[in-house]
């Protein structure tokens, strides 16, 4: 019963822009994301402290505090509408009733915000995954599975538009992968074990989110890909490592969708691109409006295909202006705004291409995000159907695009890169096409202590 | 005839295959394996962690030096007794409890091993008692702390409060790092050193052991 | 031996644009402000702290600390150049040697950054206007006038590119005009006591400038009409009456360009594109990405026509990120990116014009930095070399164009805003063109206590 | 015939041609001067309040209503003792010493003072033995202090430590605010209170006022 994409949604690279897609999703508010506009989609988090019964109230009042500025800021610089983002900390999954809580404050809050200046709203609920806390995870049962679930099932009642995960189903063997920029590594753990997880995690989001009249929205590589791209913007591993891995992601995050994920896919899911020229389903991304979070090479680049855009996340906190997500929201706005005036001018896929031409020359990982290379490397994606088989084309079609694009001068790169694309491509092309003969010559490798086969159906 | 340089230079190089030969050709010219350690493999080592820090070097390249330095460590360790295995000191790190973050601590672990020390990695979500017991087994002399949620850092003021209650905190220095941990918050709950990054943290180290070191001279 | 501006630097709307403009600045490092490209120009400031000969070190730690982020970022992102701002927190300024110490430490942050990364940077030093801590205000002479000139000297000598202040001559009288929003003691305070002030002020800075081989950059209205946008933006005052302090600001600050400043201007005056059209010579300006320091109403069209781009300021604090002034870097560096990438496609206007129509529209503050607003009421200023009749004719005009597109709905307006119009409009008709006329109507009303005539040659 | 809603209307709008013959007919009239006070006159500030705060008046309007309300005062209040005239409470305000910004303190004064307090202005850099001076010689319930500058902020500490040297600091309560300050920070300092905008800083001067009556009449 699940869907298969078989061809690109697009057949027009002029159609592959921000704000709209083929298969738009609307609210319960009435905001159509993909319809046209780019939405602000906004985040937030605690500042520094402990979160028990003692200390609820305190955070309570936090998260209403907010909400209320944020909305309040939206409102007075006439947002279209807004994607609130309510990505738990730990212990409001491990305890459910707080996450229950803080989703209620928020939803109030979006109510308030309707009823005193029309605002519209719609939340995106997307509880951490606690299943990681099992040393090694357990990924199918056990209380923290059943805790996931109690907290998402009650958020879905209580009216959360979107459900989404950053997932970490495999993130176990692919953080030594990451440190050992060890390709092979990192396609077993993303190609299967992550793929497997994500169908069965999935599946049971999308069942729950159709029984409770709200969207499953979507999952994020941010355990893989996003540690690399953080990993890589220290100096840390190479750039080249962290492109490939981003896109060696997307077979992953299309899991979600063949499982019946609809989107926006998540914020931080920088293979959105992917997903969207793939499914035609919206997407949200963050860029330089998310530095407070985290800084990246793909500033404008992340905004290009783009329905709604992030600030990934920043704390409660007092800047000379106002309180820390206050001001997210309102760089959100006028970074909407602008991609919205283009596109009411007719010009968005001028404006798309600005932003893909100020960052794609500079780094590679922006420059596996530009839509043509998006288009490209999708359109072979889609001829397979095995998803395993799809992650390593993808991580070896991304070596090949970033080595020509070196040698023709295209995009900037280290002098170290071409000896690692050249790794890269001799790892992958060791790597069987069949998953199974695959996991049987990585058994002498992988470290057995760190994860169980039978909780990825091996 | 190999030279200790040249055992350095395979460190350098990560050399994993290279490193056997000519380790075991500096043991049969009968070169002091103590010198061959300090020189030649740490010394190799020495090298590689100036070039991490600026930046011309990458984790996984140090990572194959780390195993060069440690392959080559193998041949040797048999021909001295334990004392003499040169350590810069023993540290204890783990992310603190209810935090799942790992590969900053992980490359911190790294980094602190190729320059020398002896690394215990507690794991993640390391609760506050486990650090008093690592502490009481292993005698280290850093305790370090790694935090990455701002929930979460309200855990290493705990953790510390935890082997005040135990009566060993003052055995060890402590040391904290992560996203949302600063200097000052180091200074107010307690710790003793705070850096935002391996390379650092681990002249911090140097630094706290050399203290250390003076004290002792001084009989305090 | 003062310039006069007696018409346009510009005749074709389209060379009116951002990152060029007839008259340049080349920097020391060789940056070309004005010369095609818009450069970020960063700001910061010290966290909550003390300031004594016993925390200073402490305080130099924090410069050292802020220099080498932000340029270490600005080099990995590639910036084309960076311009460093220095604006001295009042005790940098009454004890010169802490903030000659501190712009010390700049100059050798960016020193090292040249070395390192072949970055080229300049930076602009502003003192701020200690002449007020003596009340009411002495303005020429005495040990406040001494001390800042003695700052802004050894500065010099030891390298700043540019001189700047944000002047408060009148701010005395000003601020009880705009809680009252009264725009004839507002225009006397502007037109009459500003001006005054900064004839007497520039003509000091730029014969200083010139002796110590650095250039006199300009001066900003912030004490008066940024003051305006906040309590507008707080709701405090209607936004119609801060957009017209903002245009009758206009002629005051044009006095530094009269007296030999050459730009770019300082980054918080607004308004700066009347400077650039009147005087040719380039802007700073801040919007979106100055979030963190204040909110405004203007965040993408201040970009417009700016050469520089800055973040106005923000605390040495640590988000999760990097530390804030990091994240203002590297966001201004992707909004330039995507300015001079219009750029380089020859589509800078049509990039300008996206700028403009997303914020115009929707508050009157935005829409008086309209290009063409800007063209029009300045061709008229350039007609009258009296700089308090200029004031007079800013605010008449800025209010007639208001009425107007308020008429024909080209701007979102509040219910309340005509009746202040009109208020306003006959506020400004009863004023007479005779400045000193003007003043002996004013004796009645004006606070004897607050200001010392002759300290503004009256 | 004029009513106290008639007069509250007034300073309601702001009238202030019209507010004298109004409190001159009630007067006239023999209607209580306590009351013109009360719900006439700040009875028409009480409805400016909430406008205020929910954005539909601008601070000229509520300038011209406390004017007005002003100008209705001068002829009620010689009929009456000055004990009599009703006061909130008494409020020392100032920005402190270093700091020159104005406008957000003058806000809150004008403010408190329409809502019916007593407020002493002290102006901007107020030195920390100034407030000391003013608690003494005006015997305050409450002392605010405004602080917009990081480097300023530390002022309000060495005020409040200023106080207690002087020994009048548990005589009044201390409110603070401004850009950098935040409730955590008035906490560290030992301030009692805290607010972000005028007017919930006058809600906040209610309550302490509130409760010190309370204490009072607990005679505490
Ligand atoms: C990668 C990442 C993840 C990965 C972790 C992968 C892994 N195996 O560790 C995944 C996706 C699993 C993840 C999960 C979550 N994360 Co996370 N994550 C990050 C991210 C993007 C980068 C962290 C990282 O690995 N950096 C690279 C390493 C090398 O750097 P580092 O950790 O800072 O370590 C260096 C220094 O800090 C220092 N150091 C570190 N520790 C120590 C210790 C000592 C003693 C010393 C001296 C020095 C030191 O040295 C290291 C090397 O130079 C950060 C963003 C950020 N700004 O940090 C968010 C971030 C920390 N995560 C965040 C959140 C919210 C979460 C989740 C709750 C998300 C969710 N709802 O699912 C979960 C929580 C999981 C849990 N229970 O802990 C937030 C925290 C917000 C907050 N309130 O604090 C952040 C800041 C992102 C954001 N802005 O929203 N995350
Ligand atoms: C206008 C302004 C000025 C004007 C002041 C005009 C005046 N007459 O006051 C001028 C231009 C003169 C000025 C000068 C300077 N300023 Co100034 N200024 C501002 C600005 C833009 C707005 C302040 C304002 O008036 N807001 C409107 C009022 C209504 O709001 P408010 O002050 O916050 O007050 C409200 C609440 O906070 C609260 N409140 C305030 N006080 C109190 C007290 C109590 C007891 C309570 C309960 C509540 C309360 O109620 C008020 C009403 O709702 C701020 C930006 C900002 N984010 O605040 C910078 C800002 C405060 N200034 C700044 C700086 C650096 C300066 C200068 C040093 C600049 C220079 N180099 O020249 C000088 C210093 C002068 C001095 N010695 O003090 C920085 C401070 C940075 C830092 N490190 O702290 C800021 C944050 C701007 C920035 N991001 O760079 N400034």
């Amino acid at each position: 019963m699940t869907k298969k994409f078989t061809e690109l949604a697009y057949t027009k690279m002029d159609d592959f822009v921000y704000g709209s897609c083929p298969n738009p999703v609307t609210t319960k508010s009435g905001m159509v994301i993909g319809g046209g506009l780019v939405y602000p989609e906004i985040n937030f988090t605690l500042p520094g402290m402990d979160i028990n019964d003692e200390t609820m109230p305190k955070a309570a009042t936090i998260y209403a505090n907010i909400i209320e500025g944020v909305l309040k800021r939206a409102a007075e610089l006439y947002a279209p509408g807004v994607l609130v983002e309510f990505e738990t900390l730990p212990d409001f999954t491990e305890h459910p009733k707080y996450g229950i809580e803080a989703n209620k404050i928020l939803l109030e809050g979006m109510k308030e915000a309707a009823d005193k200046y029309g605002l519209k709203t719609a939340i995106r609920t997307t509880p951490n995954d606690l299943r990681e806390f099992s040393r090694p995870p357990v990924m199918r049962g056990g209380k923290y599975w059943e805790t996931m679930l109690e907290l998402y099932e009650q958020c879905a009642k209580d009216g959360s538009d979107f459900l989404s995960i950053e997932s970490t189903g495999g993130k176990e063997i692919h953080d030594s992968a990451l440190v050992k920029a060890d390709i092979r590594l990192a396609i077993f753990a993303l190609g299967i074990l992550g793929v497997n997880d994500m169908e069965f995690l999935w599946n049971h989001l999308v069942a729950l989110s159709d029984s409770n009249s709200c969207f499953a929205a979507g999952d994020s590589a941010c355990g893989f890909a996003n540690t690399a791209m953080i990993l890589a913007e220290k100096g840390f591993i190479p750039h080249v490592f962290a492109a490939v891995i981003r896109v060696a992601a997307v077979p992953r995050a299309l899991v979600a969708f063949e499982q019946g994920a609809v989107g926006p896919s998540k914020d931080c899911a920088y293979e959105g691109p992917y997903l969207k020229a793939i499914t035609g389903m919206p997407i949200s991304m963050e860029g330089k409006s998310a530095a407070g979070a985290h800084l990246s090479p793909c500033g404008n680049i992340a905004a290009a295909v783009a329905d709604a855009w992030s600030n990934e996340s920043i704390q409660q906190v007092k800047l000379l202006s106002d309180m820390a997500p206050v001001v997210g929201m309102e760089q959100l706005i006028y970074d909407i705004r602008l991609m919205n005036a283009a596109t009411e001018k007719g010009q968005q896929v001028m404006f798309r291409d600005l932003l893909v031409q100020s960052d794609s020359p500079l780094d590679v990982q922006a420059y596996v995000l530009r839509p043509d290379v998006v288009m490209r490397i999708s359109s072979e994606l889609v001829k397979t159907q095995d998803n395993f088989l799809r992650t390593k084309i993808a991580a070896k079609l991304t070596v090949e695009e970033l080595k020509k694009a070196i040698a023709e001068g295209k995009v900037k790169s280290d002098k170290r890169d071409l000896k690692w694309l050249d790794k890269m491509e001799k790892g992958i092309d060791s790597i069987p096409d069949d998953p199974d003969k695959f996991y049987q010559e990585m058994k002498a490798v992988l470290d057995m202590d760190k994860f169980i086969p039978s909780e990825y159906g091996l | 005839m190999a030279t200790l340089q040249d055992v350095s230079q395979c460190v350098l190089e990560g050399d994993l295959d290279g490193i056997k030969d000519l380790v075991q050709d500096l043991i049969n010219e009968g070169v002091d394996p103590i010198l061959i350690i300090n020189e030649g493999l740490i010394g190799g080592m020495n090298i590689v962690a100036p070039l991490f820090k600026s930046g011309e070097m990458f984790v996984p390249e140090v990572m194959e030096s780390a195993d060069t330095m440690n392959e080559g460590m193998k041949l040797v360790k048999p021909l001295i007794t334990d004392e003499d295995v040169p350590s810069k000191g023993k540290i204890i790190i783990g992310t603190v409890n209810g935090d799942l973050h790992d590969i900053g601590k992980n490359l911190l672990v790294m980094m602190l091993e190729s320059r020398g020390y002896t690394v215990i990695d507690l794991g993640v979500d390391v609760k506050e008692e486990a650090f008093t017991k690592a502490v009481i087994e292993h005698q280290p002399n850093i305790v370090g702390m790694s935090s990455l949620l701002t929930t979460t850092m309200m855990k290493i003021e705990s953790t510390i409060k935890q082997l005040i209650a135990d009566g060993v905190r003052d055995q060890v220095k402590i040391i904290v790092g992560g996203a949302p941990v600063t200097q000052e918050f180091a200074d107010d709950v307690g710790a003793d050193g705070y850096s935002d990054d391996a390379s650092t943290a681990v002249e911090l180290c140097d630094r706290m052991m050399e203290e250390q070191c003076k004290l002792q001279e001084l009989g305090v």
